[in-house]
């Protein structure tokens, strides 16, 4: 009966009946751990693997178990990879939210459902195509414990059908899935095959959507960003480690541990750093600037919470000058907020951080390769300029799956930074606060410098140019002084914006981190539509004078980004009084990552007015 | 008395003279029981002859905290934030494993607020001599109650604490510290060999001092004056500390005394004063103190000792070698590596 | 010998011996912890009582016993209580600074010091007093232990007989100090009058200060901010606080329980409140938090690096909606800093609270008259909006003596904000989070709340109006926007600026907190310098409309603040974006409390650019 | 067996069905521990006839901490921050002391992040019954090793645990909790009784009730899992409750059992099962959870009981009126006394 609805509907849904090739996104609604998670890696990879420009993004709920999640998986012969507002094709495999999946699909979309699913499908402007997930899991094959399980297969043969994904493409996906473990994949190919062949048998293909063989994905990889920052990490020569559980910055240390594992470690097996576990975000935070201290290039990563918690220690580690980098992948705040959504939220609470006057250097990488960049350049920062650096990913960045070119080895040696040997404290003696070098940056001993005189005593309150306790007026206000100065001189030293100026334009866009291929996207559409704009993504804070320019460069300049009061607007505001009316706000925050669509809406009212 | 330190000369055994040891001017109040620690401390770095460039010396914040800067000038010295300087020596002590490192803590700093991070640095088993000035009471912000401030306890300005006293000791042995001693501020011939063995030992030593208030909390009826603790001191040994160095050449009778091997093969030789308690039954240490508590009195001797336990460094299979001297090779893998590593993701 | 060197400085001196009467300051070195407190309040209240406008501040170091610390006295038959670059007159009680506070003396100044105190004194530009401490206390009815103390009463004294303050003045101050004690009186107050007649006996006065009866502190009372605080939260029906010890604001706490532990009190004897010293920060605004939540009208109070550790929990106090009091007495930061030094660093961290966007609502006392005042008012401002309210008083305001009209009983009734009664559940229904009334504050209903459709679920993750958990995008998005807008729409209803406009005045003023008076001083002196300005004193933020008003009205807009970064022009200017280059910062940290000089240096050298 | 509670009946003591007890559908793993505990809650709720608008349920973050939206809708509940549901209900009950309260907390939750917050609730000893939910595991997070992980546990994605495991029970005791109890999930029978004679104490009482994690590890090998725990459970007692209102009405052979008297009268009959504990002695208790330890068995039961010690509103010396209800006249003194102090000030 539903089959004869779907031709009605098909027809009915007329006009449209125009191919769509490569240039969807597919959406596909599941519970929970039941794993579809394979299911949409296997598929993401395969669209990757026949060329096409693909993005996979996981919504995901704040659960172990049952809640639902949807992936949705973007291909874009143009190579967009932001999120759309709607996706034609679903799959609804999480009968929980059937009703509600079908109901936001739009006219003339696509909906695969397992056959059992008992809802309305009245619906008469979509096209329907059943498929017999039961059927071909209840085989003796499949083992009756992962019949769930391998029911996600059956989708992706399916899909793999009617969307025309190559076969060879999937076993390779799914191949890679399992890094090459056979028998993982033997117990999943045969469902895939299975239900492909079903497909082809059962299935008369009556919707617009399907994909095709490109070359658009050659030289790149598919990875997401927690991972590329942990392998950074591993490269920047990470030593130590501390950190505490919470998504979405988990995976992060965990992808981290298990590089540093195979990378980092003597023929003998011991390791050549330490990743612990601490019992706490303040025990953690208190960790690394210990270890930084002794001269580690130590880390840590967390969310919104741990920063939160971490304010205390990171003033300190501000004013006693203690190298340290904190990874914060942002997700929705404030407090628990939404653990498993996209937010851009932390910049006052990093930028900030602390009571009293502090400003720190904050790193925005915007694609995963930068992710990779800042993870061993945030180390050389930190031990450079001997302060707390944050590294500010959020969860779409660091949870998705990203294409990207691949990771460039360092391009520049290690920094170790101003560290005095004994030898050099002997010849020329140790002042530890001292400005010897006019940069704000005096030069530091580690705990163990074999030398009389090598040693300071580090604190959070005042001292002077020797690192002695001092209330004095001047010696405390010189030595803010000194800090700020150092902080303000890292603007030019920093990773640069990057800027795309077009000739004539009036308007420019200001952006950072994961909103980058929704800003690009948005910036071609209104090209398209005649609104020349330029474009500038910083990259750190501080920011480099060069933003000033481009500001003024542009009669309206506005700041995309994903928290409800504009943080970075107002932070940059801060840096150019004369020239914060030309700031405004593109700015929102509901936990779902931008779409080019939203930015353009913005963009547009406020341009009309 | 069984005396087997080291005996007085202008210099020690790495050529050091005591002066080489010492640290800035106190700024506590005259008479504070911490300062007599800071004298200790620097006695026994002396007399170990401990070399001052490979001690680091931590503290959170108070009175008790600011003792570092009164010590081992030529030692790298931290005064971290209120209650988190366990954390901030487990960091500096995963950077560089080879290093010695004291901290000195406070009532307030460690029962208070840090009693979390005292709990699980022990738990860790981070080496390091842990030091409790412990006086009952915030010295730093004149005068409130701590956590081991005595139920019951009266003060100037705060009236009666009604809560129960933590036991810091009992803390230390529950989480599985390996050392844990307590010591009177007032008794140097005790605090001294302490501290030695604490020195040799491989792991997180617990010293719980009790360190009297002169200015907040130092009546007579507060358990934490120097006249209550001359009073109620019950101390279970007579403790020599013998370096690895020596033989032991003082003569006990037998089955008088018990002799501790250290880690670094230093040893400690305990005689019995009162009762028969044996440190290294981790049982008896936790009666001993449950009934110390019940009866009032105050046991000060070595009451726990087990050298068993990995250090967090063995446990987290780190190598010899400090990580903050590994050279670049060691930090970064070489090139070929990233490029399969980008082939895989492909 | 010392006697003839200053008769000769006196003549070298010269030209100024015109007299000075009730118009300088007075400054007494001494050691802490060595009982001179006693000593120097007693010389404030005399002088107050003598009707002289007077201020008395005490710079002391972060230690028990034997640091230096500097006390100072203001007399001005003006009214101006702010401090001043130097003292004319300085009484050397510390040998270890008496050579530094020598030379640190402006020529024509007056030295007091012990006749034996072993320091060079050829200075010939200055007048000296030798005092004969040892032998005044050396006496058989000084007992030997308190001698050092009591010495200390020997230069009150002396300094009473030389700038002629009146003995019965000075008699009721020292009952006054030691609460009508004779027993603490009378062992004092023979050695007061042995130095004052010793003085008649045998010093000839050969400088220019004294002082002079006047009629201007009738009607006025001498207190500390912090105990004016700690009074205005027991009028304000504080319930619960929890607290712990940190400088400077452990007195807020130690003088609520002194004043509530008489006034709140059943005639069992049984406490109305309960003032809990929690285990650290972090568990006192936990509690605060719930008791907040359950009903109470709760508080803490603490500074800097208390407010760091309490960031996670302040984000959910707002976000959950928990009404709470906190104020921060503010010290110099970052980190430790300088404890016992004045500071006006703490906006950002208090205004911005927590990761993720939040805007918190914060008083800003600017006279010990106000701290009362806020200390009622907090409680109700917290009750109606439903949220963390601080209060940011600072050391200076806290901690030292100031004059201030009588406290004013609470002009209003007790506001407990929008709580509903089971009968009104009942009648009405609760939605916990819904905006019934378009001011963004939703009702609430307390804890045992008789009723079974009372209850609600509190929860810092994603909630709907109803309270449920939620992930969905638009809900999160209007809760936030809700609550926004009711941070929005206080601006109006806190305390509004104080505004002085100048007609023509082209140069506008903007300050708050401790520097007020250190403003009215310098623009009374730029008046008579012919510049013109207008005045506005923030007392809450989010400020009022009217602060746009008055930036718009004034060419240029100095905002004095005691910080480094210049916090509150920041927010201003984050609020007018269009005036944002009119804010100019007057702000500086050193620990140190603004004078009026360096106020107007600051403010003619911007002007003269 | 032994059966004193309410007969089963439609509706209990105050009139309410079962039903209104009953919380949200649980979003927890199906065959979560936590979700037998909810249950048990939600039973014993009925059967004691609490009524349910007096009662307050809080918790921290985790899986466990999700808790309290699964049972008694009718009541205020509050999800704090992680590890800091301590400070919250020691508030809440500051505000209202008539009031009962439930936390529900893990074992990261407690003993990991909020180790602290439990000491010192605990030392302060504010009424409340608070329930650790203990899997040995985070679970919300995805399987990392908690403080309660035992030595050499074994997780998937995380290898072996190299630290010892926290005991909430001992760390319970030590503190000066008065009741202390531990339980499994998968013994309702034990954990009704011992949940009822909770509410009837006034004062903190600990339970720590091992709650399998199915997910993240249910490992036969780990002491958390439903296998293990079921072969080394040893029981101490056949529990128990007698209400207030009931007479003891079972017989018992003289000699085995023990009735313990609850602050309100109700009563806890143990009946001996193994060895011989006395709860009501805390060397004992302690001593119990040392050779637990030792031995490697999980003891359940009643661990260590003690009704003497004061409450925090009593330590405080409060009204017994519910502050937050306080009459307006109650908050704010009369006019006449701020002129007073106004006067004494000038
Ligand atoms: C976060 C924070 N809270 C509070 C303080 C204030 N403070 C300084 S020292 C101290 C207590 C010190 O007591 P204790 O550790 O017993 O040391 P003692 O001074 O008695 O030696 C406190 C509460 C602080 N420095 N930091
Ligand atoms: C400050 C902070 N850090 C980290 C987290 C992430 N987090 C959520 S639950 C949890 C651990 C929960 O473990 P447990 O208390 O044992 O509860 P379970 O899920 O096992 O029941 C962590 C680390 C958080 N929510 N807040
Ligand atoms: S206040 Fe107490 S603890 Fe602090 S220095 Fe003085 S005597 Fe020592
Ligand atoms: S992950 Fe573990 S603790 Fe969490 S709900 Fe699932 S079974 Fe329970
Ligand atoms: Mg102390
Ligand atoms: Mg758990």
């Amino acid at each position: 009966m539903s089959v004869i609805q779907s031709k009605v509907a098909d027809i009915l849904a007329g006009g449209n009946l125009g191919e769509v090739v490569n240039d969807f996104s597919l959406q596909i609604a599941s519970a929970n751990g039941s794993g579809s998670q394979t299911s949409n890696m296997v598929l993401v990879r395969a669209l990757f693997r026949m060329g096409i420009p693909v993005s996979g993004k996981n919504l995901f709920p704040s659960n172990i178990q049952g809640l639902p999640t949807w992936y949705t998986i973007r291909c874009s012969h143009a190579g967009y990879v932001a999120r759309q507002p709607s996706a034609p094709v679903v799959v609804l495999m999480n009968p929980e939210t059937a009703i509600k999946d079908l109901a936001g699909l739009e006219s003339g979309g696509v909906c695969f459902y397992p056959d059992d699913l008992k809802i309305d499908l009245s619906r008469q402007d979509v096209t329907y195509y059943p498929m017999p997930v039961k059927q071909l899991t209840s085989v003796p094959e499949v083992p009756r414990h992962l019949r769930t399980y391998i029911g996600n297969m059956v989708y992706v043969g399916v899909l793999a059908q009617v969307l025309k994904i190559e076969m060879s493409a999937l076993e390779a996906a799914l191949d890679w899935q399992f890094g090459g473990r056979t028998k993982l994949v033997n117990a999943n190919l045969p469902t895939i095959k299975a239900a492909y062949e079903w497909a082809a048998a059962n299935i008369t293909k009556r919707d617009q959507y399907r994909v095709e063989r490109m070359n658009a994905t050659a030289g790149y990889m598919l990875v997401d960003g927690n991972a590329a920052g942990g392998l950074g990490s591993v490269y920047g020569g990470m030593t130590v480690t501390a950190w505490y559980p919470i998504t979405p910055s988990t995976s992060l240390a965990d992808e981290m541990s298990a590089f540093a594992s195979t990378l980092r470690r003597d023929p003998d097996g011991k390791a050549n750093y330490a990743i612990v576990q601490a019992e706490d975000e303040l025990a953690a935070i208190g960790m690394v600037l210990g270890a930084g201290w002794a001269g580690a290039r130590s880390m840590t990563t967390t969310s919104g919470p741990g920063i939160s918690l971490m304010q205390e220690f990171l003033g300190f580690g501000y004013y006693a000058e203690i190298p340290a980098v904190i990874w914060d992948i942002q997700r929705v705040g404030p407090s628990t907020g939404m653990p498993t959504r996209v937010s851009q939220g932390d910049l006052f609470a990093c930028y900030y951080a602390s009571h009293g006057d502090t400003k720190h250097i904050c790193l925005l990488p915007g694609s995963v390769n930068e992710c990779f960049e800042f993870g061993w350049r945030s180390l050389d920062i930190a031990e450079q300029y001997q302060t707390p650096v944050f590294v500010l990913s959020d969860l779409d960045l660091g949870m998705n799956q990203w294409m990207t070119k691949p990771f460039e080895y360092p391009t520049e040696p290690i920094n170790r930074g101003k560290v005095l040997t004994a030898e050099q404290v002997e010849k020329n003696g140790f002042r530890r606060y001292a400005d010897i070098d006019g940069d704000g940056i005096a030069y530091r001993t580690l705990p163990g410098t074999n030398h009389p005189r090598a040693s300071y005593f580090t604190r959070g309150s005042g001292h002077d140019a020797d690192a002695r306790y001092t209330e004095e007026p001047e010696k405390y206000r010189g030595n803010l002084e000194r800090l700020r100065r150092k902080i303000e001189l890292s603007r030019e030293h920093l990773p640069a914006p990057v800027v795309e100026m077009t000739a004539g334009a009036k308007i420019g866009i200001i952006g950072f981190g994961s909103t980058d291929p929704a800003i690009i996207e948005a910036r071609d559409t209104l090209t398209a539509s005649g609104v020349q704009t330029s474009y500038l993504r910083i990259r750190a804070l501080p920011s480099a004078a060069s933003v000033v320019d481009f500001v003024r460069s542009h009669e309206r300049v506005y700041v995309v980004e994903i928290n409800a009061d504009g943080q970075l607007r107002l932070i940059l505001q801060s840096d150019m009084p004369e020239l914060a009316a030309r700031l405004r706000p593109v700015c929102m925050l509901d936990g779902m990552p931008f779409t080019a669509a939203w930015i353009i809406g913005q963009i547009n009212s406020q341009e009309q007015k | 008395m069984a005396t087997a330190t080291v005996a007085p000369s202008k210099l020690n055994l790495i050529g050091l003279d005591k002066s080489d040891y010492k640290g800035n001017p106190s700024t506590l109040c005259a008479g504070c029981g911490h300062d007599s620690i800071s004298a200790q401390i620097i006695q026994v770095a002396f007399e170990l002859g401990l070399k001052p460039e490979n001690v680091i010396k931590l503290s959170g914040i108070g009175c008790s905290s600011k003792s570092p800067a009164y010590f081992l000038n030529r030692s790298h010295g931290l005064n971290a934030v209120h209650g988190r300087m366990p954390s901030v020596a487990s960091g500096a002590m995963l950077a560089n494993r080879n290093l010695t490192a004291i901290g000195v803590s406070g009532d307030g700093d460690t029962g208070s607020i840090g009693l979390g991070q005292f709990k699980h640095i022990i738990r860790r088993n981070v080496p390091m001599v842990y030091v409790i000035e412990n006086n009952g009471v915030y010295g730093l912000t004149k005068g409130q109650f701590s956590a081991t401030s005595d139920e019951g306890q009266k003060l100037k300005y705060y009236g009666d604490n009604e809560y129960p006293a933590v036991d810091l000791c009992m803390e230390a042995i529950v989480s599985g510290c390996g050392f844990v001693a307590r010591s009177f501020a007032g008794d140097p011939k005790q605090v001294r060999p302490l501290l030695k063995a604490a020195f040799s030992f491989n792991g997180t030593a617990v010293l719980d001092i009790i360190s009297p208030c002169v200015t907040f909390n130092n009546n007579p009826d507060s358990n934490k004056s120097y006249e209550w603790v001359r009073d109620h001191d019950s101390p279970l040994h007579d403790i020599s500390f013998v370096p690895v160095r020596e033989e032991i050449t003082v003569d006990y009778e037998p089955g008088e005394t018990k002799a501790v091997t250290m880690h670094d093969g230093a040893k400690i030789v305990l005689k019995k004063l009162a009762g028969e308690h044996d440190p290294t039954d981790r049982m008896a240490a936790i009666m001993l103190l449950e009934r110390s508590r019940t009866d009032n009195v105050l046991t000060t001797g070595l009451i726990y000792y087990n050298p068993d336990r990995d250090t967090v460094q063995d446990s987290e299979g780190m190598v010899a070698t400090a990580l903050a001297l590994l050279p670049d090779e060691k930090l970064r893998p070489v090139r070929s590596t990233l490029e399969k590593i980008v082939a895989s993701l492909c």
